[in-house]
């Protein structure tokens, strides 16, 4: 299977990323993008700038094992993730993650469940930069649960 | 023990004040949990980082590790908050 | 919230549309996109080419009761779905479902919510030929499965 | 009953040999279920498209409606296979 890990500072180019996954493929019948974007605001409050600190090396080897554990779980044809850090404004890109599959029920849960990891598995920490200073954002509950939900027995792949 | 390479992420990194060092713990420090009691021994800054060891992750030579895993092997431990990526 | 519907002949770009929904926005974190591409096989047998017809005026309104269900159901920042119709090869896009929200969980719910739904409830209908002649597609049991999901109460959204 | 128009769509067209018409079924044809019984009569072709009324989908006025849905006030009904879009 076709996999690009990337950690960048700069930015990437959703499409191109997605159209490399297809390009003069015709067994690809699905193909899923998630874009993560900086917002202007968090937890209410306006920000001007994001700082992703990360693990050099650690970060890579977990994004990797996610990816096997998905091409474990599902029958995917391609997937691409893309992990920047470094600051960045609200509206810029973050992340990137483009599963593709014969079928779209494989490639949406391969999708969600690498996004789920990398929010709470991926050795990345995010700081937020507003009027009040700097701030490391705190891991959210929510973020844990659904992580979680992956490590019970196969539910929703019942439906392929 | 021989040399430890440790390295912090975060806040853990800003409370102790640097990014990674090189330590050496006794023999009796076994498990990371024992590691971070022995580190926060070291000094007020130590102290601080590591004062709710509960919610500080580790990670042996790259990969996530449970506070009860044993350091014997280790050549490079990492200490940081809970992952905010994605 | 920004929503666009269209049934057409053209082939998509999926990264404009994508961008469309998020220009000169910051409260946007999440973009998810799904592109259904055309096979070059249907069930092991290969295809020489994809025929959709449509319900016209229908589909259109089916679509569109579809979006304002899922508004309804997830903070959704903007919606646009594109179904193409007529003959198409393999490779060749077919449908794009892009759902832009705060938070990845709404993103992903909505996108696969309109997918289900238009591979159940909009009027399109696939014809395959191959050298065996022209062959309509029949529906597949596991796509009601998909679909009926989301008529029980909701689960999923607990984790957002 | 007034004039109705009749669309049909994917092998229910093929079937019918034309893609709509315009009929005036009797008053005692009250149900979409009926209407599809009364068209089964009218003809061989008819009788293939319909011969079996459980897999055939319809619309009223372009919303999906159950087989036992009262026809009357319906301006345009619509008769296809299960929907194979996305």
């Amino acid at each position: 299977m076709a996999s690009t890990i990337r950690l960048q500072r700069e930015d990437f180019d959703a499409a191109a990323e997605a159209a490399k996954l297809t390009r003069g493929r015709s067994d690809i019948g699905a193909v899923v993008t998630f874009t993560g974007i900086c917002r202007g605001s968090e937890s209410g409050d306006p920000i001007a700038a994001l700082t992703l600190e990360h693990y050099p090396g650690m970060a890579e080897a977990e994004i990797s094992r996610h990816v096997e554990d998905a091409q474990a779980r599902w029958p995917l044809l391609g997937v691409t993730v893309i992990h920047r850090y470094g600051r960045m404004m609200p509206g810029e890109n973050i992340v990137l993650v483009v599963t593709a599959s014969s079928h779209r029920q494989a490639a949406f849960a391969a999708a969600e469940f690498l996004m789920d990891y990398l929010k709470t598995r991926a050795p990345f920490w995010k700081q937020v930069e507003s009027v009040s200073g700097k701030t490391w954002v705190e891991a959210q509950q929510a973020d844990d649960a659904a992580a979680k939900r992956w490590n019970k027995p196969p539910g929703r792949e019942a439906a392929e | 023990m021989s040399q430890l390479k440790l390295i912090y992420f975060s806040w853990v990194r800003e409370r102790v004040g640097k990014a990674e060092e090189e330590v050496a713990p006794p023999k009796d420090v076994v498990t990371v949990s024992e590691l971070m009691s022995w580190l926060a021994r070291r000094g007020e800054e130590y102290a601080h980082a590591f004062e709710n060891p509960k919610v500080i992750r580790a990670a042996i030579d790259r990969s996530h590790v449970r506070p009860d895993t044993a350091i014997a092997g280790a050549r490079e431990i990492a200490f940081f908050p809970p992952m905010t990526g994605g």
